[in-house]
């Protein structure tokens, strides 16, 4: 089967379905679990790392043809750990409570494997354009996942969504869905659900593919 | 004549997994009328619901994910019996519910259902509850006896409550349901031996260490196997059979390691008591005691040591 | 008050079930034993208590279908055909190869047919008929040794080839085989097994009641024939009339002893048998002459003894014939004897049968019909009906351990049973699988009924099939 | 409270306590992804105990005399990913010299271990916040961070064993499809966790 031309829309929206980081891939489990807490620490890891997926991925792809092959993972390592440092700095200063909450899980979005793996994959091949889409597909991917997976756990762990109670008064909500075990336990259920509906898809296109090919 | 044709062997242990389950379950009718006894209706309905709710939840996944299904093995029963037996008394209707789907769904079904759990869904199911409404968990009560009384709250013996040997025994102290009593704990547990359901291993092993560990650390041995949970964790929870050793060695490490694990988390932890987690954190090492610690094999003395 | 009645009726009731593991650990005197096994049947005395009883009783029968291969080796070349007359003793198959063994006419009469007929677990086999003439004539010059003591030792094994002895426990392995030593090795213990563990099978219990002294002469022969000094019957403490009965025979005989074993399954398997005794195990993949041993079942012996004194080849056999039968009976009859007429002489089916086994419970092997005949090593004939017959459903595996705590080779069955369904040979040869005498006891175990020994024989049957390729 | 009694309750509350895997939510990614084999799990964290204990040792040192004298502290994290990644290629370059045993079996584990982020996470805790031992607040030091960096890995390494023999027994398990894989292993993860919860308070 030919290869898709890889457009703008279509690089974008592959990082959120087809090759979702977290949900498909499951890269960088270690910050989905310290960060799904609540659905508000969620979105700022998740827009932490898009900001560095998206920096990263357009200086690698400035830089693919500069960069020589044997030094090139050292030289990414650079660039990211340039970009985690800035955001590093911003979060501190401008949102301190998230970083107060995410704690070092920040400056760990270097050795977060979906960004190292992106540059390795795509912004080392792929022109400034595309790698900015990528990047911003990616993050957008990780971010939408992870808070999906913070919303659960919030709604179970503290009866509330982005500190909004839901449930009123009378709920006692369980705590163990904010604490450690409860993310590898929510995670693992919420990858289950999405492995199931993907399966379904998936048979669904290749019955379809077959009625064609029949 | 047309005759049926089959491998050997042609003849069959009467016991099978729902005649095993059966007898569990058997075992655990002192001990849950002794909870009924001195917890009243409240404790009924806490088993009650836990039972029931086991048993259609087991159903209710079979059905939906169109297995064969198995409720007529008893397992759900027994785990869901066993669920609620673990709860204390003053446990709200959710409670029992939730434990028991925890513990069929989330431990066992979701990884293959009957004997493919990797530990004791009972015990998850608690040490998930524990975490979770640690204040409703702790909610102990003194006994009632169906005196009209109303419940008085009170804190178990491991966390200061005094009481004398004999009813420690006899069960009249504050803690779960089915954990109060242990001499019916003890008469399930020969019947269980008689019936050839469990051997001796494990629970022996399991009291013995924590007496002697016990009383290492200066703690008051006979309180510490008779206070908690030790008994009714020891007899019914770390004898269930998916979860602990297959050969006798590995049974004895892990009935001692349960034991020391139980001993330290009560002298040193935060929990008073430790005998879920001990259990729970043996059951994780069980896979290992079964690759690595295996009964000799015949006949292969001379070449072992030859190659070692 | 009640409650102290209550618990002295509960601990009645208990008491009056008290199962065996607990009442051999407590009520029983250490004996020779091994580690591993089960208790098949306990609750029904083994099935044997039809025909613990029943004297051994003489049939024979108006034909026999006697087959080329009831041994372990080549088949037989016929040298008689059809129309002939025979006598009974009369050589009617010729020895073929290294392992091969002469076969004799059992009866006296005319040959009807020599043709292939169909066997217990095998596929067509060149089989002698014989109508019997009831003249009961012997062939000519059938002559033994007179007494075993006194015979010169050189001549006992080929007496005993000549006689065309197999073993008659089950594995039919040539006896002069067995009784020639390979270079280089010594012996120094023969076991009698007179263990019998096997349930339903009572021949070898009423061959030891009735017939001792043929036994113990057998072991003499044996043991004379090899220079051996220590003689060693070993037989299981629920057979004490047994034990009784072969102490007498023995008393006085030199180097021959009477080692009681415990009551429990596969006591009787060569390698779980030699370990009781002698305290030796048999290495993996050798004989147990490796550790100077020799184990030959009682009938085998009593066979020998047959043949050395008398000169007799082994023209009959005692088979136990019990299950959903009228009158379950020990019958001594005719090597070729066929299945329906023993069932005939034990008074026909008691119900319809739904399952025919040759051999006890645990090991036996099913027939397709009635009509095939007893061969050399086969003591014993089990009738199922419907109920006890059909196959039961493989339950998921509950990892309960009883079939580790049951394998007498310590073996892993409920690893080796995932490997092999798998088909992972090399896994399942790695966990040792070779090893798996196939005595059933985890199958027997086992609450869920699974088929872990017929998945090991499968298995083992594979991997050997796969070596004789290469 | 003595050294030795404070040194050794540090050492139980690294492994049991504050587990890299069940509480701390560090090195996740070999903990799922190489822990099918009981054999290749104990190879992992075998490596990995060697590679933090040297990654805790050097990072503080540099920290402790370098950065914090020159002001650049906040250059921590690319200076500490930089160290790993030396130390990583040179540990290997030298393990293949030394002992080419050692290197057959650790060896193809040492490039994954630079994206660990147990490692950088160690480090990073290493010039972070006191923690409560045995009732005492407890700076860290030289020895402590270099103890945090091993017993911290040999809590990953019983993690990641106990993971691999969990793993190893659950494959012939009729897991559902859609479970199979990475999200089993999160669940076993989760539910090894709650067990591990007992051990709450042990050494603080």
């Amino acid at each position: 089967m030919a290869k898709k031309e890889k457009t703008v829309s279509s690089v974008f929206f592959n990082g959120i379905l087809n090759e979702n980081p977290t949900l498909r891939l499951v890269l960088g489990i270690c910050p989905t679990l310290a960060s799904t807490t609540s659905a508000s620490n969620a979105v700022g890891m998740g827009l932490a790392a898009t900001f560095v997926l998206v920096g990263s991925n357009v200086v690698i792809s400035l830089l693919r043809n500069i960069i020589p092959d044997k030094i090139r993972i050292p030289a990414f390592v650079v660039i990211i750990c340039t970009f985690v440092t800035l955001v590093e700095m911003l979060v501190k200063a401008f949102v301190p409570a998230l970083y107060a909450s995410l704690g070092m899980f920040i400056p760990l979005i270097v050795v977060n494997c979906i960004i190292l793996a992106r540059a390795e994959a795509f912004a080392s091949k792929n022109g400034v354009l595309l790698s900015a889409a990528d990047g911003l597909g990616m993050g957008a991917g990780f971010t939408l996942a992870i808070t999906v997976i913070g919303i659960v756990r919030e709604l179970l762990g503290n009866g509330s969504v982005f500190g909004l109670s839901l449930f009123g008064e009378g709920f006692e909500p369980m705590l163990l869905s904010i604490m450690a075990p409860g993310g590898f336990l929510v995670f693992g259920l919420v990858l289950g659900v999405a492995n199931y509906f993907m399966n379904k898809a998936e048979k669904k296109k290749t019955e379809e593919k077959g009625v064609i090919r029949a | 004549m047309s005759l049926y044709m089959s491998t050997a062997p042609h003849v069959r242990s009467p016991q099978n997994t729902r005649s095993l389950m059966g007898d569990v379950l058997i075992a655990l009718a002192p001990t849950t009328i002794a909870g009924i006894y001195f917890f009243g209706v409240s404790a009924a309905i806490v088993v009650a619901l836990a039972t029931a709710s086991a048993i259609l939840f087991e159903y209710l996944w079979q059905k939906l994910t169109h297995k064969t299904i198995r409720i007529g093995d008893l397992s759900a029963a027994v785990t869901g019996l066993l669920v609620g037996l673990n709860l204390p008394p003053t446990a709200p209707w959710w409670l029992p519910i939730i434990g028991s789907g925890l513990a069929i769904i989330l431990v066992k079904q979701l990884f293959g259902g009957i004997g493919d759990n990797f530990v004791n869904p009972a015990l998850a199911a608690r040490g998930i509850l524990l975490a979770s409404w640690p204040v409703r968990m702790t909610a102990f009560v003194l006994p009632t006896c169906f005196s009209g009384a109303d419940a008085t709250t009170s804190a178990t013996v491991l966390a200061g409550y005094e009481a004398s040997y004999m009813d420690m025994f006899l069960g009249n102290i504050p803690g779960c349901i089915g954990e109060v009593c242990k001499a019916a704990i003890l008469l399930g547990f020969l019947y269980m031996l008689v019936r050839g359901v469990i051997t001796w291993r494990i629970p022996v092993t399991f009291l013995a260490v924590v007496f002697v560990f016990s009383a290492i650390l200066g703690n008051d041995p006979l309180q510490a196997i008779l206070c908690g949970g030790v008994m009714l964790g020891a007899v019914f929870m770390a004898t269930d059979y998916t979860t602990s050793p297959m050969s006798a060695k590995g049974q004895f490490i892990y009935a001692a390691g349960c034991g020391i694990i139980v001993v330290i988390i009560r002298n040193f932890c935060n929990y008073p008591e430790g005998v879920t987690y001990a259990i729970l954190v043996m059951n994780i090492v069980t896979p290992l005691l079964d690759k690595y610690v295996k009964p000799r094999l015949y006949g292969r003395l001379k070449e072992e040591k030859a190659n070692g | 008050m009640v409650g102290v009645t209550m618990f002295a009726c509960i601990f009645a009731f208990l008491l009056h079930h008290i199962p065996h593991h607990i009442e051999r650990q407590v009520l029983c005197l250490p004996k020779y034993s091994f580690k591993g096994g089960v208790h098949p049947l306990h609750s029904q005395h083994e099935g044997k208590l039809p025909t613990r009883n029943a004297p051994i009783r003489d049939f024979v029968s108006d034909s026999v279908v006697i087959p080329m291969s009831m041994h372990l080796g080549a088949p037989s070349k016929p040298c008689v055909s059809k129309g002939d007359h025979v006598k009974i003793g009369q050589l009617i198959g010729e020895p073929v190869g290294g392992l091969g063994l002469p076969v004799h006419a059992s009866i006296s009469g005319e040959v009807t047919a020599v043709e292939p007929r169909l066997i217990t677990g095998a596929g067509p086999v060149m089989c002698v008929c014989i109508q019997n003439d009831f003249a009961d004539e012997w062939v000519d010059g059938i002559q033994g040794y007179g007494n075993v003591e006194t015979v010169d030792p050189a001549l006992i094994v080929p007496a005993i080839k000549a006689a065309g002895i197999c073993g008659m426990g089950g594995a039919s392995f040539p006896a002069h085989v067995k009784l020639t030593l390979p270079e280089g090795k010594t012996c120094d213990t023969i076991i009698l097994n007179g263990a019998e563990c096997e349930t339903f099978l009572t021949a070898d219990y009423r061959l030891m009641i009735e017939e001792p002294r043929r036994v113990v002469d057998g072991l003499r022969a044996e043991m004379r024939a090899l220079g051996v000094k220590r003689g060693v019957i070993a037989i299981e403490d629920n057979k004490m009339e047994a034990i009784e009965s072969m102490r007498k025979a023995a008393a006085g005989r030199e180097g021959v002893e009477i080692a009681v074993l415990r009551t429990k399954y596969p006591q009787g398997g060569e390698k779980q048998l030699i370990h009781a005794v002698t305290g030796r195990q048999v290495p993996s993949g050798k004989l147990p002459i490796e550790v100077h041993t020799i184990v030959t079942n009682v009938a085998t012996a009593a066979a020998i003894a047959d043949a050395v004194i008398d000169g007799k080849p082994l023209i009959s056999r005692i088979t136990t014939v019990t299950g959903k039968v009228v009158n379950p009976s020990n019958l001594r009859v005719r090597i070729g004897t066929v299945v329906a007429d023993m069932i005939g002489e034990c008074g026909g089916y008691s119900e319809e049968a739904a399952k025919i086994v040759m051999g006890g419970g645990m090991t036996g092997v099913c027939t397709a019909n009635a009509d095939i005949p007893i061969a050399k090593a086969n003591g014993g004939i089990v009738v199922y009906n419907e109920k006890d017959a059909k196959s039961v459903d493989e339950e998921p595996c509950i990892r309960c351990a009883r079939c580790v705590q049951a394998c007498p080779m310590g073996l892993d069955p409920y690893k080796l049973k995932h490997l092999c369904d798998a088909g992972n040979l090399e896994g399942a040869k790695a966990n040792h699988v070779m090893d798996c005498i196939l005595c059933g006891c985890c199958s027997y175990a086992c609450p869920s009924r699974r088929w872990l020994t017929a998945a090991f024989k499968n298995t083992k049957d594979a991997i050997a099939a796969a070596a004789r390729r290469k | 409270m003595s050294g030795i009694a404070k040194v050794l309750l540090f050492m139980v509350n690294c492994v049991l306590t504050n587990n890299f895997i069940f509480s701390r939510y560090l090195g996740n990614c070999p903990f799922l992804g190489v822990s099918n084999k009981v054999e290749t799990a104990t190879g992992m964290g075998l490596a990995v105990t060697f590679v933090m204990g040297l990654a805790s040792l050097f990072t503080y040192l540099i920290y402790t005399y370098i950065l914090v004298p020159l002001g650049l502290s906040y250059l921590s994290t690319i200076v500490f990913i930089l160290v790993i990644a030396s130390l990583v290629q040179i540990v290997e370059m030298f393990i293949k010299k030394s002992s080419p045993s050692l290197y057959k079996a650790l060896g193809i584990y040492l490039p994954l271990i630079t994206t660990n982020c147990a490692v950088l996470g160690v480090c990073l805790l290493n010039i972070g916040s006191p923690i409560t031992i045995g009732g005492e607040v407890l700076e860290f030091n030289l020895l402590y961070s270099v103890l945090n960096g091993i017993f911290g890995a040999l809590g990953f390494l019983l993690a990641i064993v106990l993971m691999a023999g969990v793993r190893e027994r659950l494959e012939t398990s009729k897991i559902p499809d859609c479970l199979k894989g990475f999200s089993s292993s999160l669940i076993i993860a989760g539910l090894m966790s709650v067990a591990f919860m007992g051990f709450a308070g042990l050494g603080a």
